[in-house]
């Protein structure tokens, strides 16, 4: 629990400042993707093709190695209505999407060249002049975020700003997003905010509410970059109950182990058994 | 050598704090030194939004006579530092390749730009002006009034410009008897 | 209350505080022909007919008035509710849809009827109201109300039926929520939501806030929606207050600048008048146009403005033996807008045009008409940072492909001129709420882009240095003109802030800078480009480029930048205390009367003269500010009071009036008269309308904006990290419309009107719904006016679409809404195009000599 | 089939980005793994043929491998980062020091093959002793360089791998001894096969066990490994190796049959490989194996059903 609050404290780092991370209030989002374009110019993303998607209007079609924040549209009819009403028979839900910074990071522990790493804040970051591209990480995450460049071949995905936040500096995406649907601040803060939020939220009769990706005891130890969710995880394109695919790894190791025996334990059969 | 193998993840990953390799030991020189652009800027200008009449503040970071950020101004009322996504998109607005930076010229009937001097452009546009008004120019109504005006040129745009900059033009005109100015206040 | 305005997608940064008021706990309402993201983070969505705004605001003041929801001390006290109005006043309701005063020759009003009582003599002429249409005279009063004199008679009971208050009150009782409903198309209970919210958030503790933009004003009757969106909240006392007010949304960075210091035909800086060769012969005659003798209010000092204006322009040579050069002004003879400028392109009596920051090959209503004109010129000099459409329909456009335009034989000269940026140049931006903004400049333009300071300062130079020695009489005003202005830099970039202050004004012959515009005279000594802006400059300080941080103020920052009038940031805040200068409520306290001090006192600038107490009454004979009383909060005004009704300066009458759009799908369920009859339309052969309820343009479109994209799109289809938000043309259609006329999603459609074919990708969307009109589905389209041929990201214009039809007191477009065809697949081309067109002109009983169906 | 939500069908984990050169590099990788393990028996029990056979083949497979993973780089050039760190938390960490270990190993094991050419003397028995321990070290990674491949792939998001993890290992140990048997088969002379007929059916029945849990215990996440081009694959796999012992244990007396059945062997390793590679891709670029295991799990814990399934209004398609 204690490494979970500081994951930076497991990882090497003497006395790390606290847990930076992000909560995205998806009930305040405009979907205006200031967010998108703010990250793009600050860490100079290439873009991502013009392509309509008819997807509502999302026209980038979720997190790439080229969108590292991205907003999610669902249009959808309205859940039975608060008791002073709603906004009418339709609802328009917007998301800003963006890397968990997980507090067990599945890329992260994959990563073979340590491309990958764990910052003093807490957030996993790829460092663009190790990563060779080996691709590891990319079915590793259980959110789908990280991805190889076209052209590059590199990973990548947001850093939280490494280069802001190191300064002080609040990470591009938040510091442009006009309603703070993004909040950018040390973790236990922003999980308390959240809470007091989700409260209000069912106290206006808006019961849909839901946080996602808080809560330190969940499959990936809980998320640097948590949401506000008005409908369930999978509607957003986010995995109901993602569980870091390390955590099966000492069993897998001990599978393989066992295999080996098993293989080598033939071979020896194989030649003892006969020659006898 | 020595450096160079202390320098050696592995090493350190096998005589510092960070035996797995996630975090410190792995960190690279290049991820070591990161510092925000902004801190290092040469100048910061603080500046408004050109897109839209909200009039977000902006601050205008430059680099070695090359605009290296633009972001929101913490300090404004207004905006709160924060802008959209078309004033999150000014530092491309400002630096694009595609944007003109040399005259352009395409003469009567012709097919394709030229290049054109801007002297010359703006000496050919002022003859261009004055002849327009003297073929032009319509000194008196029907019943004597003055009108001291002439209806060959046209203006239109003004709403991207600045407060001077539409004073001049609309000085100018006025001057020249030049009425028909026009700008997106109007559509 | 947001209505007319996608706020959250058009001024996304300002709809913070929308948000943060709702976190509060505000209830945000939207009332939109479409579901937006503004109408997703509302409480309450009402989807309503495009173009049927002023019978559901009617609705709500008929609410208002047929159960004496009104706010009513403060109706009584500082509104015309009680002003008589004279007998010969006939409503629309008397004259199905006109009011009394009519002239169908001369095409407008004659507004003698209209006059409070004792005034009728005031009274323009037909002639003068026509002129004053043409010259779209309405828009000075977006500073200072119509003249009209300060004494009036008033019944203070609101009893007389002659008083404005009992006709609103039967003006409006017929829209009821039925007729609401049927002309709408919004359900009672929904719209009985809408009217409780409205009325029980409004009062003396609490205040509603109106939000509209160009969803209002783009229409024939635009002007009108904007009233009625004013009278309800005069009626329910939320004018002048904190947290109530009406938000014009503008729209470009600068759009406010370039209105107040405008570059418009028939404006000069601070709302003065072009004069008119026939109204305006003479200095008096010019301020006097300006104002009403007997004025109340600030326009008293009406002369003052003019002379230092002319003081600014011509210097020395403006002397009071000259009249201050106002014989060298220009002289309107008529309609001198953008639109008519178009026609006359095409009609060939241009030659050459200036687009500075503009792109009306795609941005303008009538495409088509835009290209053909610019191309019938012998120059066009286009100023811009990109390469945008209107720099290259001779080699790109439509036409092109249709050949209505055939490059070899395309005689227009075009000179491109790259622009410096924003970050290239220094000077002020005013912003929505009036606001000016002092950008510092951050380096140098590359290459040969140039600030518009920069062209037009050496640009005037070279004219007068070319014209230097010349005798004719036409270059006078050139030569005389006041053009010395400090240079500095490589490029001999002229001082902008010589430039702002010599908009602030200053003393002669000492030069020192004005405080405020109180300070100007009418005898030459002093000079001033823009009244309303004087005081920026106090204390030789340039005001605008404050920046104390606002988080180190109090909510209003006033040391951040400075805004017009004498930095003050609430109008007519006056009106936020009771007569008696105390403050209608502890929460909602803004300005008040410190009897302590004997002065006016808040969190603002007050909006009144600051040592006036509330108990002041004006003397027998006052005028200008002088005859304001005490408890006259709108101090602009010609009676110091809030306009229920008004009397004089509008030309489709005193009163808004539900009129269908020029091109509509039924008729007006309320009058026989079916458009605003004064609207102005330019009635020609490339010019047509759709028939009204045509079958064969059975469909209502709307146009508008993306938070994606900018406006004609040079400042954001030229940007990859915008271009990929938004990448095509779309239009937007119902579920119901698309299984009616077989769109698929993401397959191509294309959008028929007698003007143009347009073709843009389908989106299938809940977001737009029919809607039961007169017991009928309407199908309403949208469409996004963003795209053109040039940029990263191309597509067909949605502007071509429109015809032109403008509302009669601004001569601004209705594009806002107009009535279409919608055919799956995409459209022909080529000179099939025009085929295509012209059958459907047929099919619409439209041939060429009947242009209106 | 459970109904599910999802964003427009769009895949909740990303498929790796990795193309054919990895899956043909569980292949080589386990061919190498295979005949390295029959070249240190044959060494050991005196069979030189079937050793040089190994040998080389280990050698040759290693060569290809190392192809393979450098190649699938997205920058091939910084290969050598791989060796910046040693992570046990990844398998391809892992990996890379296996192979690190095992490549010199098995590369000097394939040299001392030309011991025989060698002038006799000292140089020729140092030659063959080096040999020998070579081959036996290359031998004692082999067995964790054939099966670490099935933690690679299971230690993802994937859904249809990961949740293969405790099958994985065996189907590629399986499949790894039938593939060096098969090359076996094919090369070795036909008098020193016997240990590769029998590796062969052990590798068989481990693969062929494997590949059936793999294919029909994991619920819905078998159903990528059954449907499409990784069914054929698969099944084609199935058939090749049962083919291929058949082969392998009627044929002993004929070098056509022997060949023909290694050729079977090594193409039923090859397919194996390939349909679960291409399995595991599917899982991932459909929505539905990443959540309704997800979802049914959380409503196991929570005992409450989610949100009923009003049929998500997704009017437009998923992809342009
Ligand atoms: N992202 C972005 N922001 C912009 C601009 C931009 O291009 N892009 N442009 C700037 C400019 S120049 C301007 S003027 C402003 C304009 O700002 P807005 O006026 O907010 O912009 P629009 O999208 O044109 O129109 C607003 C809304 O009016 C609705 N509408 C249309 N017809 C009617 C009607 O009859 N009644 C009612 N009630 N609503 C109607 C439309 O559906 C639309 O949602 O935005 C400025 N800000
Ligand atoms: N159908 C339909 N039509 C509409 C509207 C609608 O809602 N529907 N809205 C209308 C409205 S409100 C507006 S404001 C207009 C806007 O229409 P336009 O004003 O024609 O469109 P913009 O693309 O904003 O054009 C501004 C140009 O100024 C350039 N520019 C920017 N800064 C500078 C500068 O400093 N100097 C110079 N020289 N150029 C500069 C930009 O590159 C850009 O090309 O469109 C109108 N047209
Ligand atoms: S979300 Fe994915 S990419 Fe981001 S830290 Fe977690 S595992 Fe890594
Ligand atoms: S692709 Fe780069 S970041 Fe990802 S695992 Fe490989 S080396 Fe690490
Ligand atoms: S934190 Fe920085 S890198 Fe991450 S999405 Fe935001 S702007 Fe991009
Ligand atoms: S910037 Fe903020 S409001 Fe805009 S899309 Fe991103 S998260 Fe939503
Ligand atoms: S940042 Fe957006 S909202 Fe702010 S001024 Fe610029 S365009 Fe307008
Ligand atoms: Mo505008």
């Amino acid at each position: 629990m204690d490494n979970a609050a500081s994951p930076a404290a497991a990882s090497g780092y003497a006395d790390p400042p606290r847990r930076m991370g992000f909560f995205t209030d998806t009930s305040v989002c405009i979907g205006c993707k200031a967010c998108e374009v703010a990250c793009k110019e600050w860490n100079g993303v290439p873009d991502d093709g013009f392509n309509l998607l008819g997807m509502s209007y999302d026209n980038t079609g979720g997190l790439s190695a080229n969108s590292w924040r991205a907003v999610a549209f669902i249009e959808q009819p309205a859940p039975p209505k608060a008791p002073d009403g709603g906004a009418g028979d339709l609802r328009w839900l917007m998301m800003s999407n963006v890397c968990k910074h997980c507090t067990h990071a599945a890329c992260l522990d994959v990563c073979p060249t340590g491309a990958l790493f764990r910052t003093e804040f807490s957030t996993v970051v790829v460092q663009e002049d190790i990563c060779n591209g080996c691709g590891y990480c990319i079915p590793a995450c259980p959110y789908g975020v990280i991805d190889q460049r076209e052209g590059d071949g590199r990973a990548w995905k947001c850093t939280m700003c490494y280069d802001r936040i190191g300064d002080g500096l609040t990470p591009a995406c938040a510091k442009a997003c006009p309603t703070q649907s993004i909040q950018y601040g040390p973790l236990d803060e922003l999980r308390g905010r959240a809470e007091q939020r989700q409260a209000k939220l069912h106290e206006a009769g808006e019961t849909s509410a839901r946080l996602y990706g808080n809560d330190p005891g969940d499959g990936v130890g809980g998320d640097g970059a948590f949401f506000l969710l008005l409908d369930e995880p999978e509607v957003y394109g986010l995995p109901p109950d993602p569980v870091v695919t390390t955590r099966d790894l000492p069993k897998m190791w001990r599978t393989a182990g066992l295999a080996a025996l098993t293989m080598a334990a033939a071979v020896v059969a194989a030649f003892v058994g006969r020659s006898r | 050598m020595r450096r160079l193998i202390e320098s050696w993840p592995v090493y350190r990953q096998l005589t510092g704090m960070d035996p797995l390799g996630r975090g410190a030991a792995v960190k690279s020189a290049r991820s070591a030194a990161l510092t925000a652009r902004t801190q290092t800027a040469d100048t910061v200008a603080r500046s408004v939004c050109p897109y839209c009449a909200v009039g977000c503040g902006q601050r205008v970071y430059v680099k070695d006579g090359v605009v290296t950020q633009i972001e929101g101004d913490p300090d404004s009322p207004v905006s709160r530092g924060r802008l959209c996504p078309k004033g999150s998109a000014s530092k491309s607005l400002v630096t694009s390749p595609d944007r003109v930076r040399t005259v352009r010229y395409r003469r009567p009937y012709g097919t394709g730009w030229e290049d054109l001097d801007l002297d010359t452009a703006l000496d050919m546009i002022a003859d261009r002006v004055i002849a327009a008004r003297a073929a032009h120019w319509e000194d008196r109504d029907a019943e004597g009034r003055p009108l001291n005006r002439t209806l060959a040129i046209s203006s239109l745009g003004g709403a991207t410009l600045d407060n001077e900059e539409n004073y001049l033009i609309k000085k100018l005109f006025t001057a020249l008897g030049a009425v028909q100015i026009e700008n997106q206040a109007r559509i | 209350m947001i209505q007319g305005s996608n706020m959250a997608e058009a001024h996304p940064v300002g709809f913070q505080w929308v948000v943060d008021a709702k976190q509060r706990g505000a209830k945000v309402i939207h009332v939109d022909p479409r579901f937006t993201r503004t109408s997703a983070l509302a409480d309450r969505y009402v989807p309503i007919r495009a173009g049927s705004d002023i019978a559901f605001l009617g609705g709500i003041v008929n609410h208002i008035l047929s159960r004496g929801l009104d706010f009513r001390e403060y109706v009584l006290a500082y509104t015309n509710a009680a002003t008589i109005i004279t007998k010969d006043f006939r409503d629309t309701e008397d004259l199905d849809g006109l009011f009394s005063g009519w002239d169908p020759v001369a095409g407008v009003y004659d507004p003698a009827s209209w006059q409070y009582e004792g005034h009728q003599e005031d009274s323009p002429s037909v002639a003068e109201v026509a002129a004053h249409k043409e010259v779209a005279g309405g828009l000075r009063h977006e500073s200072h109300g119509a003249p009209v004199g300060r004494h009036t008679q008033r019944d203070e009971t609101l009893q007389d039926p002659r008083c404005v208050y009992q006709i609103l009150k039967r003006h409006y009782s017929r829209y009821t929520p039925e007729m609401v409903q049927e002309v709408c198309g919004v359900p009672p209970d929904v719209f009985a939501e809408v009217c409780r919210a409205w009325t029980e958030n409004s009062g003396r503790e609490r205040t509603t806030c109106l939000v509209y933009s160009v969803g209002w004003t783009q229409h024939s009757v635009g002007v009108q929606y904007i009233r009625t969106g004013a009278i309800i909240q005069l009626l329910l006392g939320n004018m002048g207050r904190p947290g109530g007010g009406i938000l014009a949304l503008r729209g470009h960075a600068s759009i406010q600048g370039s209105t107040d210091i405008p570059t418009l035909f028939n404006l000069l800086p601070g709302y003065l008048p072009m004069p008119h060769h026939a109204q305006h012969p003479t200095l008096d005659k010019w301020v006097e146009g300006t104002i009403h003798q007997a004025q109340k209010g600030f326009w008293g000092s009406a002369r003052a403005y003019c002379v230092s204006l002319l003081k600014a322009y011509w210097g020395e040579k403006a002397t009071p033996d000259n009249d201050f050069c106002f014989g060298y002004l220009p002289r309107l003879t008529g309609d001198h807008g953008t639109y008519q400028q178009t026609l006359d392109m095409i009609d060939g009596k241009i030659c050459g045009y200036f687009l500075l920051g503009q792109n009306p090959a795609v941005g303008s209503a009538h495409g088509r008409a835009q290209r053909l004109g610019m191309a019938n010129l012998d120059w066009l000099v286009v100023r811009d940072l990109y390469e945008i459409e209107s720099a290259t329909f001779w080699k790109n456009g439509p036409e092109i492909e249709t050949g209505e335009i055939v490059t070899e034989e395309c005689r227009t000269e075009v000179f491109l001129l790259p622009a410096a940026a924003h970050v290239e140049k220094e000077g002020s931006f005013t912003q929505t709420q009036r606001m000016l903004q002092w950008r510092e400049k951050a380096l140098d333009p590359p290459g040969d882009c140039r600030s518009e300071l920069w062209f037009f300062y050496h640009l005037g130079r070279l004219i007068r240095q070319k014209l230097a020695g010349s005798t004719q009489q036409r270059d006078r005003p050139i030569l005389d003109l006041a053009w010395e202005y400090p240079t500095h830099g490589p490029h001999d970039e002229p001082s902008a802030e010589a430039v702002l202050m010599e908009i602030n004004g200053y003393t002669l012959p000492d030069r020192q800078p004005l405080s405020g515009f109180s300070e100007l005279k009418d005898d030459g000594s002093t000079v001033c480009g823009c009244w309303i802006y004087s005081g920026v400059f106090k204390d030789g300080v340039n005001q605008a480029a404050r920046r104390k941080p606002g988080t180190d103020q109090d909510w209003v920052a006033s040391e951040w930048a400075w805004a017009w009038p004498m930095n003050r940031r609430i109008l007519y805040n006056r009106a936020s205390a009771d007569p008696d200068g105390k403050p209608w409520s502890e929460r909602k306290k803004y300005v008040w009367w410190d009897p302590e001090r004997n002065e006016w006192t808040g969190f603002d600038v007050p909006d009144f003269e600051k040592t006036k107490p509330p108990s002041y009454r004006p003397p027998d004979g006052a005028t200008g500010p002088a005859a304001l009383a005490g408890d006259d909060p709108f101090v602009m005004q010609g009676d110091g009071k809030g306009w229920l009704y008004v009397p004089s300066g509008l030309i489709d009458g005193p009163l808004p009036t539900h009129y269908e759009p020029v091109e509509s799908p039924i008729r007006n369920p309320l009058y026989k008269q079916q458009f605003n009859p004064t609207r102005r339309y330019y009635d020609r052969p490339d010019n047509p309308l759709n028939p009204v309820g045509s079958t064969v343009f059975p469909y209502v479109f709307t146009t508008s904006r993306l938070t994606e994209h900018h406006t004609a799109g040079g400042m954001s289809r030229t940007l990859a990290y915008l271009s990929e938000l938004q990448p095509a043309m779309f239009i937007e259609v119902s579920p119901e419309l698309a299984a009616l006329r077989g769109l698929r999603p993401l397959d191509w459609a294309h959008v028929v009107t007698t003007r143009a074919v347009v073709e843009a990708r389908v989106l299938v969307t809940d977001r737009l719904r029919p809607l039961r009109v007169e017991n009928h589905a309407v199908h309403q389209v949208w469409l996004p006016y963003h795209w053109g041929y040039a940029g990263l990201v191309t597509g067909d214009a949605a502007n071509d679409l429109l015809g032109i039809a403008l509302d009669p007191n601004v001569l601004i477009q209705e594009s806002k809404v107009g009535t279409c065809d919608v055919q799956p697949g995409r459209r022909p081309t080529g000179r099939a195009l025009l085929a295509y067109l012209a059958d459907y002109r047929r099919r619409a009983g439209l041939s060429e000599g009947n242009q209106r169906g | 089939m459970t109904d599910f939500r999802s964003y427009y069908g769009r895949p909740v984990v990303r498929p790796a980005v990795w193309r054919k050169d990895i899956a043909g590099y569980l292949f080589t990788g386990g061919l190498a793994a295979g005949s390295a393990l029959l070249a240190a028996g044959a060494d050991l029990t005196g069979r030189p043929g079937l050793r040089r056979v190994g040998r080389l083949t280990a050698l040759g497979a290693l060569g290809a491998s190392t192809y393979f993973l450098v190649n699938d780089l997205g920058r091939p050039a910084r290969f050598h980062h791989m060796l910046r760190v040693a992570k046990p938390t990844s398998p391809m960490s892992v990996g890379t020091w296996i192979l690190a270990a095992f490549g010199p190993a098995a590369g000097l094991a394939a040299v001392s093959e030309i011991a025989p050419r060698l002038p006799g003397g000292p140089a020729r028995t140092a030659a063959t002793a080096a040999g020998r321990a070579a081959g036996l070290a290359a031998a004692a990674v082999a067995p964790a360089l054939a099966t670490y491949t099935g933690v690679l792939l299971a230690d993802t998001a994937t859904p249809s791998w990961h949740e293969a993890y405790p099958e994985l290992p065996f189907v590629f140990a399986g499949s790894a001894l039938a593939a060096g048997a098969g090359m076996a088969l094919v090369a070795a002379p036909l008098a020193e096969t016997g240990p590769a007929r029998r590796v062969a059916v052990a590798g068989a029945a481990l693969e062929l066990y494997g590949s059936h849990r793999v294919e029909n215990e994991l619920g819905l996440l078998s159903e990528p490994y059954k449907q499409g081009r990784p069914g054929r694959l698969l099944r084609a796999g199935r058939a090749l190796t049962a083919a291929g012992v058949v082969g392998a244990l009627l044929g002993r007396r004929s070098k056509v049959m022997s060949v023909l059945s290694g050729a079977a062997l090594l193409a039923a390793s090859v397919a194996t490989r390939f349909g679960i590679f291409e399995g595991g891709i599917a899982s991932a670029a459909d929505p539905r194996y990443t959540v309704v295991p997800q979802r049914e799990r959380l409503d196991r814990i929570t005992r409450t059903p989610s949100t009923p399934v009003t049929a998500a209004p997704e009017r437009a398609p998923a992809q342009d």
